[in-house]
């Protein structure tokens, strides 16, 4: 049956009509074989435009439509929902790009037109062998895995379940609230972090719609967006959570005498063998490392714990559980790693007791940290000097290229907190200041004017004379160098990705960008996606953040989440590859070609089959498959080669 | 066999030593030779140098000339030309100093006489007349002839032949008539040149530190300096310092610089070229620090160390200190 | 003003262990450095400085064999603008040296003669001298400054005791130079390898129309060491017994 | 080989600074010398200092200890940045008059200090040591100047030589042959020589079959290791070699030392080529040689000035000598031996130690001297 093609000519204003004669290719469509009826308008795209050829398609019953016009960038989609609203397969629609490809290139009005007449004859002839496509419609599961439960985990947790909707929340740590419970005051307005916190980590614990995993890591994810298959590993506690009080009586009975270094406490403090992480812990109880547990780790013990606890909750015998879990989607914020200064030894990190790093300090200046708040030296006497040294490990060839954004507010909180503190002489050797934020600047100044002094110039290294530690940098601004005597060093120390960011990137199948933390979509535009489907990034995991861009991120991920699930089903572009069971030899190159893992291999009937839902329409398969079993819908051997002759003959 | 002649060399109204030095070796050249020499004088009022010359010559050949007051090579070569002339002396000698230097090579080819300069010895054999000359710096000494010829020009390194300090022959004093019409304008004295002394004269110390090339740099002068003061001395060097401007000219032992005779004199990475040694042998006592145990100045000095100086140096400014 | 130095290649001895040859003529060579002589060096600077005030031409000029090439190579680098090297059948005499170098002059134009006073190796100093006499000009030896001005120079010669004497001196003329006259400059080998590029002349006595006459001068009968003097007493011992055993001499002398 | 002012921004990556200030803060002539490494790349990144740069005595103040280059967080060459002003300074002529000595000295005698080239091998006489041309070995021990010449570092040379001859290691020396390696007259600017030093070495050790070389100085080490473009043998500093002997069982030491020993890692050896742990390993194997770590140890260790060329340069610095400063640091530690391994580092402490009056208190060492005392 004789075909019916409405082709429609966009003067773009004077865009295309300026250097291609509209009309004249109006008179050379009509030409064109299985042209029913050609015409050109100013704009097409215009309400008019559009009206004008939903009224060709319904009195001419056309069965094709070819728009010469700009970029299928631009339109194609506008004039696809034409069709459909008029009645027609969106997919028997092909753009001719007589605009970005012709007009806009070429100044000569006569060839400029010949070319464009080649490019609608080649859109013609393609069109012609367009057939209709239907997009697959899958189902959503309406529940949510976030990773980590710092405060941007615990942000998305929180804004999706009060969305009403399932969230299994899961951290390695035996507690949440990650590096922000760490911190004494929070920069600008100095409020304190738990104050500000802990409503929110005690919110997620009572939260009905969460479901919360500790000591846990994701395993494994399979699936696709709508329909992903995690697996958790939760490893054991060594303690019955359901029974444990939190009373500590543990915690006082282990006989670990001189403890271990607290994780928490950035190990300016020790722990017990069984302890409980800090007192606002959530959940409030006490766990067991089995790293340091003498009986777990030697095997010999009294076991004096068990008997200190009147709940028996103390139980040897856990072992790690697997456990599955089917969601729609998944938030990733996993946080960051603070950067090690052992890496650059001019510091003497770890080489003298009095420098230290900036979460170190925050523990200091913590009232619930070792010394209740006060800032003290190794010795428990109150310093009378204190150096904080920006960029460290940021901004440097020799550590990490990017800023960490964070070090200077925090460094000037701290100066701030320390100056309150001990009333010391303090010293902020920076090399610009980093003050971006809302309020920031307002607080250099105030910090500026508490009488704490700036030196522009980097730390060059740290030693000691006379017993005490002197900083040696160069006053860039006098161009004279100095070496300053102080008690205390505090190293702005930077944000750097986790050191297991691979392997998460690699279980979640998400890449990771120059610097190592994890690649957003598009650092405009989606910011808060990967290219992964249904796999969203929240905070520092992403990049160096601030505790407000962190909240805002995770909640802009929350919001993708909740619509992508809200919407119940997703549609999947019916533009995927398919392979022809009769033809298919199953040979598996496809499959070892296929970049986003979307073919399968049946044993059963020994061929190779596509999962539409992943397929993303590459063409790769359809390429490489030696006897033409995978096809490329829309994109047919036959629809690119008609192209092709229309353009050349 | 007709005389030797002397050159008679003065300056700014003084005989100077090395015309001394050649008297002792033309004697004995003479006797050598069964004949007899003569001292030429050249100048201006210099009766009484005439004199002087006289108890120790046997005959003294004076040409007053106000032209000759100040040494021009261009006059006293013409000078000397026709006296030679006239008295066809079998030999000239004069000093290898700056003196002799300017004059006898241009008057060697003039006469044709052969010309051996910086002699440490001199003898006639066969008429012919024999050299020995120090070379290399020093290093070797090499014995030279000059062709036959009916006259010979030489002239001597200072401090190598004993002065004949005193005489009390009567030798005949013989005026002649200057030669000369006029000066000439093709090279003209214009005045001496005094080396401005803005330091300590080194010649009135009575301790020098001096120091040579061999300390390295100008960065440890400082070094000496202090020593020198702790010593109550004063510092001085050889001639390669003051080419590289490490110290000034006033500083420089040497016979182009001052010739010092100190109670001790502490020679500290000099070598111990002759330009150097002439101008320092007379100190009373010669102490001299040197890495290299071949340097000629050990063959000088009373007392060696064969060290880096600095090894020894700093300790010897402690131990100076406390000496006091 | 065109400028001409002549320079010698000598070998280096101050630190070497010094040889004899067998027939006792000379010292042994083969394990010397050679290089260019210490006052020629000088008068090379001062010629180029020179040169750098009154523009002109700076030439040097040596009778040497083959090997000299690289002194005066060094000289190119030093900014002379050409050189010229006599093949040197004739033994080391300054007065022939002295008439050969005459035949070359006496071919072109020139406003000023420089050369070393004398020489690092044999220490004659008669070169320059003999070569004014021989060319009809006036000569200057032992000069520490030049100043030039209109076609006259007036010099500074080095005297005794750190006398200076001041002579005006007419153009063209011979001026032997002492050392110290300059600050010499450094010269990279970068700067070497391109004077390579430079014009050297080389010539044969025959070509300049010259036949030394027999006999020499001066012969070298023979060499030898000279006898050692008295030597110093050697103080022995650690630096500090050392420095001990002086400084009681010093006590001593100061004494006496 | 022209150098043009104009490529150094480029060369150096100059843009790439932020002035900083690391450079200078870390400088080790920081307060000895006017010397500025942030405001000379600023200068020669932006203005144009050259006309003057002769006159500037600082530029010879460098120690070339690469402290700077190491921290700069922008990856800056300084160093390379001041050898090539001093090049274009060397190239002009304009270099101090000490510094010209050292260099026409090894044009001409094949070492800075000028002395004779056929007294090069005198130290070893009585050592029994082969040299090549009159015996071969496939590894030579590559000497170095100052240990060739230097009555003091002459020590070492000898003591290196007695313990690989009891350790039973093969090994021969050039002798007359053996040329400066050029490390320090690439540093005092002059490249062509030490492109020319280069080359001929590297055409001898190829010709006399050399598979291996082991090098006193961490100077010559550096040179041999990271500057020699085609050399490509396996170069070992004594350090690495003797750490070997002594786990390897070849070296068994047979005396106390009884003292108790401080280290200073040279610039050549630790910050630039991280040979750190072999000095440290080798005083723990000395029999009662008490180690004490100083302040200042590995890549924070305060260079000693004797780099770079400050060996042969005059001055251009003022003030306490950081040798000295050295010294006193491991006098106050209460160490009775300062012990190095690098000639330079040897040199400017013996000099020190006398100056600052306190060779009563301290011994310095070089750590080859100590394994000779207690493996004889």
């Amino acid at each position: 049956m004789k075909k019916r093609i409405g082709v429609y000519i966009c003067h773009c204003g004077t865009n295309i009509a300026a250097t291609v004669d509209c009309e004249g290719l109006v008179r050379f469509a009509n030409t064109l074989p299985g042209v029913k009826v050609a015409r050109d308008y100013r704009y097409l795209c215009s309400d008019p435009g559009q009206d004008l050829i939903q009224k060709d398609i319904q009195e001419l019953s056309l069965d094709r439509v070819v728009i010469a016009a700009c970029s299928p960038r631009m339109h194609e989609s506008t004039f696809r929902n034409l069709l459909s609203s008029s009645g027609m397969n969106p997919y028997l629609l092909h753009i001719a790009n007589i605009r970005e490809q012709c007009s806009w290139v070429h100044q000569d009005r006569i060839q400029a037109t010949e070319k464009a007449s080649q490019i609608l004859r080649a859109a013609v002839a393609r069109v012609l062998g367009q057939q209709a496509l239907t997009p697959r419609k899958f189902g959503i599961q309406p529940s949510v895995l976030v990773v980590g439960a710092g405060i941007a985990g615990i942000q998305a947790a929180l804004t999706i379940a009060n969305g009403g909707m399932k969230v299994t929340l899961v951290e390695k740590a035996p507690f949440i609230g990650g590096h922000m419970a760490q911190l004494d005051k929070t920069f600008p307005t100095l409020d304190c972090s738990s104050c500000i916190f802990t409503p929110r980590t005690v919110e997620v614990a009572r939260s009905q719609g969460i479901e919360l995993l500790i000591n846990s890591e994701v395993l494994e994810v399979t699936g696709f967006v709508g329909n992903f298959k995690v697996k958790v590993q939760k490893n054991p506690t060594f303690v019955d959570f359901n029974k444990c009080t939190g009373c500590g009586d543990c915690v006082e009975a282990c006989v670990l005498k001189k403890g271990t270094p607290s994780e928490f406490e950035e190990g300016m403090a020790r722990r017990k063998a069984v302890y409980i992480p800090f007192p606002q812990a959530v959940p409030l109880k006490a766990v067991v490392d089995k790293e340091s547990c003498l009986f777990l780790s030697r095997g010999k013990c009294k076991k004096t714990c068990i008997q200190a606890c009147k709940a028996g909750a103390i139980d040897f015998e856990q072992k790690e559980e697997v456990m599955e879990r089917e969601v729609g989607s998944i938030i990733i914020a996993t946080g960051y790693d603070p950067f090690d200064p052992h890496l650059l030894p001019q510091y003497g990190y770890g080489v003298y007791d009095n420098v230290i790093t900036g979460l170190q300090f925050e523990r200091l200046s913590s009232p619930s940290g070792p010394t209740q708040g006060e800032i003290l030296l190794k010795d428990g006497t109150v310093p009378k000097a204190i150096a904080f040294l920006h960029c460290i490990g940021s901004r440097d060839e020799n550590a990490n290229l990017h800023c960490s954004r964070i070090c200077c507010m925090a460094s000037m909180k701290q100066a701030h907190l320390a100056k309150e503190k001990t009333g010391a002489d303090i010293y902020e050797f920076y090399i610009d200041i980093n003050a971006f934020g809302k309020g920031y600047q307002e607080f250099y100044k105030r910090v500026r004017e508490e009488g704490i002094y700036f030196i522009r110039g980097k730390g060059s290294e740290i030693f000691k004379r006379n017993g005490r530690l002197v900083v040696a940098a160069e006053d860039t601004l006098l161009g004279t160098p100095l070496e300053i005597p102080v008690d205390m060093v505090v190293l702005g120390t930077g944000l750097t990705p986790r050191r297991n960011a691979e392997r998460v990137a690699q279980i979640f199948g998400i890449s990771r960008s120059a610097d190592g933390f994890f690649m957003e979509a598009h650092p405009k535009l989606r910011p808060v996606a990967t290219q992964v489907d249904g796999i969203f990034l929240a905070g520092c995991c992403q990049g160096p953040k601030d505790i407000p861009d962190t909240v805002a991120q995770a909640s802009a991920a929350a919001a993708e989440v909740m619509s992508l699930l809200t919407r119940g089903e997703i549609e999947i572009e019916p533009t995927v590859a398919t392979i022809d069971p009769e033809l298919c030899a199953g040979c598996k190159l496809c499959i070892e070609y296929c970049p986003h893992s979307a073919i399968e291999f049946f044993e059963t009937k020994g061929i190779s089959s596509v999962n539409e839902a992943l397929c993303k329409g590459c063409g790769a398969c359809a390429a490489i498959c030696p006897s033409k079993a995978a096809r490329q819908n829309h994109f047919t051997q036959h629809q690119v080669l008609a192209e092709v002759e229309g353009l050349v003959t | 066999m007709s005389d030797i002649f002397i050159l008679v060399e003065h300056r700014q109204g003084k005989i100077r030593d090395i015309t001394y030095e050649i008297f002792g070796l033309a004697e004995s050249l003479a006797n050598q030779q069964g004949t007899s020499f003569t001292a030429v004088l050249l100048g201006h009022d210099v009766k009484s140098f005439a004199d002087d010359l006289s108890r120790r010559a046997p005959k003294v050949l004076v040409i007053e000339d106000e032209n000759l007051e100040h040494f021009n090579s261009v006059l006293y070569q013409k000078t000397l030309s026709s006296l030679i002339s006239k008295y066809q002396p079998s030999l000239l000698l004069m000093g290898h100093s700056a003196f002799g230097m300017d004059l006898a090579p241009s008057l060697s080819v003039e006469k044709d006489f052969p010309l051996v300069t910086d002699c440490i010895g001199l003898t006639f054999e066969e008429g012919k007349l024999k050299a020995t000359r120090s070379i290399y710096g020093g290093k070797v000494n090499a014995s030279v002839s000059l062709r036959e010829s009916k006259g010979y020009i030489a002239t001597l390194r200072p401090g190598i032949f004993p002065p004949k300090m005193h005489g009390e022959i009567k030798g005949r004093i013989v005026m002649e008539a200057s030669p000369l019409e006029g000066g000439v304008d093709v090279k003209k004295f214009i005045e001496y040149i005094e080396a401005p002394i803005t330091g300590e004269d080194i010649t009135q110390a009575e301790i020098l530190v001096s120091i040579g090339q061999g300390i390295g740099g100008p960065e440890h002068i400082p070094m000496f300096e202090e020593l020198a003061i702790r010593l109550g001395g004063t510092i001085s060097c050889s001639r390669p310092v003051v080419d590289r401007n490490w110290l000034p000219k006033e500083r420089q032992v040497g016979i182009s610089g001052k010739t010092v005779k100190p109670k001790i004199y502490l020679a500290i990475g000099i070598s111990g070229a002759f330009q150097h040694v002439t101008a320092m042998q007379g100190s009373d006592t010669i102490i001299a620090i040197n890495k290299d145990p071949r340097a000629p100045i050990f063959s000088v000095a009373d007392y060696g160390i064969v060290d880096d100086f600095q090894n020894v140096i700093p300790i010897l400014k402690e131990k100076i200190s406390d000496m006091k | 003003m065109n400028i001409i130095v002549c320079v010698k290649r000598i070998p280096k001895t101050a630190e070497a262990d010094i040889f004899i040859e067998k027939d006792n003529k000379d010292i042994k060579k083969d394990n010397l450095v050679f290089a260019l002589n210490d006052w020629d060096g000088y008068a090379v600077r001062e010629a180029v400085l020179l040169k750098e005030k009154f523009e002109g031409e700076v030439i040097v000029l040596t009778v040497g064999p083959d090997e000299s090439k690289e002194v005066l190579t060094r000289c190119l680098a030093m900014g002379a603008d050409r050189a010229i090297r006599i093949e040197e059948p004739i033994p080391n005499d300054g007065r022939l040296i002295a008439e050969t170098l005459a035949k070359v002059i006496q071919t072109g134009p020139f406003d000023l003669i420089l050369t070393g006073v004398q020489a690092e190796d044999d220490g004659w100093g008669q070169v320059g001298v003999a070569l004014a006499q021989i060319l009809g000009i006036p000569h200057a030896s032992i000069v520490t400054h030049i100043h030039i001005e209109g076609g006259k120079a007036k010099v500074r010669r080095e005297l005794e005791g750190g006398l200076e004497e001041l002579l005006e001196i007419k153009l063209p003329a011979v001026l032997t130079i002492q050392t110290g006259i300059n600050e010499p400059k450094y010269v990279s080998l970068a700067a070497i390898l391109e004077a390579e590029d430079k014009e050297t002349k080389e010539m044969t006595l025959e070509e300049i129309g010259f036949s030394p006459r027999e006999p020499l001068d001066a012969t070298i009968d023979q060499v030898s060491f000279p006898p050692t003097g008295k030597r110093a007493e050697i103080l022995k011992g650690t630096p500090d017994e050392v420095v001990g055993q002086l400084t009681e001499i010093i006590k001593r002398k100061k004494g006496s | 080989m022209k150098i043009d002012p104009k490529t150094f921004t480029k060369d150096y990556l100059l843009h790439l600074c932020i002035q900083c200030g690391t450079c200078t803060g870390g400088c080790p002539v920081k307060y000895r010398s006017p010397l500025n490494m942030r405001r000379l790349v600023r200068e020669t990144y932006f203005t144009d200092p050259f006309p003057s740069l002769s006159k500037r005595a600082e530029i010879w103040a460098c120690t070339t200890c690469s402290t700077c280059s190491l921290r700069c967080p922008s990856g800056v060459k300084n160093v390379e940045l001041l050898m090539a002003i001093r090049n274009y300074l060397a190239n002009k002529g304009e270099v101090p008059s000490t510094i010209r000595d050292a260099l026409e000295n090894t044009l001409m005698q094949g070492n800075p200090w000028g002395r004779f080239r056929d007294r090069r091998a005198d130290w070893a006489k009585a050592l029994g040591v082969k040299i090549f041309g009159e015996a071969t070995s496939e590894t030579l021990f590559y000497v170095g100047c100052a240990p060739s010449y230097d009555p003091r570092v002459q020590r070492v040379a000898t003591a290196l030589v007695k313990i690989f001859q009891n350790a039973g290691v093969d090994f021969a020396i050039l002798g007359k042959k053996e040329s400066c390696c050029g490390n320090e007259i690439r540093r005092m600017g002059e490249q062509a020589l030490f492109k020319k030093l280069a080359k001929d070495n590297t055409i001898l050790f190829k010709k006399l079959g050399i598979k291996k070389i082991i090098t006193t100085s961490p100077h010559c080490y550096n040179a041999f290791q990271n500057e020699y473009p085609d050399l490509n043998l396996p170069v070992q500093h004594y350090t690495q070699v003797l750490v070997h002997l002594i786990e390897t069982g070849h070296l068994h030491f047979s005396k106390e030392l009884g003292t108790s020993v401080t280290y200073h890692d040279p610039c050549f050896l630790g910050k630039q080529n991280k040979v750190f742990e072999e000095p440290r390993k080798i005083l723990a194997s000395i029999p009662q040689c008490e180690f004490m770590e100083m302040e200042r140890s590995r890549e924070r260790s305060l260079c000693c000035e004797g780099g770079g060329g400050r060996m042969w340069a005059e001055g251009g610095t003022e003030g306490k000598r950081n040798a000295e400063i050295r010294i006193r640091e491991a006098v106050s530690l209460g160490a009775k031996t300062l012990a190095t391994a690098c000639p330079f580092c040897l040199l400017t402490f013996e000099d020190s130690v006398k100056t600052s009056g306190l060779a009563d208190q301290i011994a310095v060492k070089d750590i080859a001297e100590l394994v000779d005392e207690t493996t004889k």
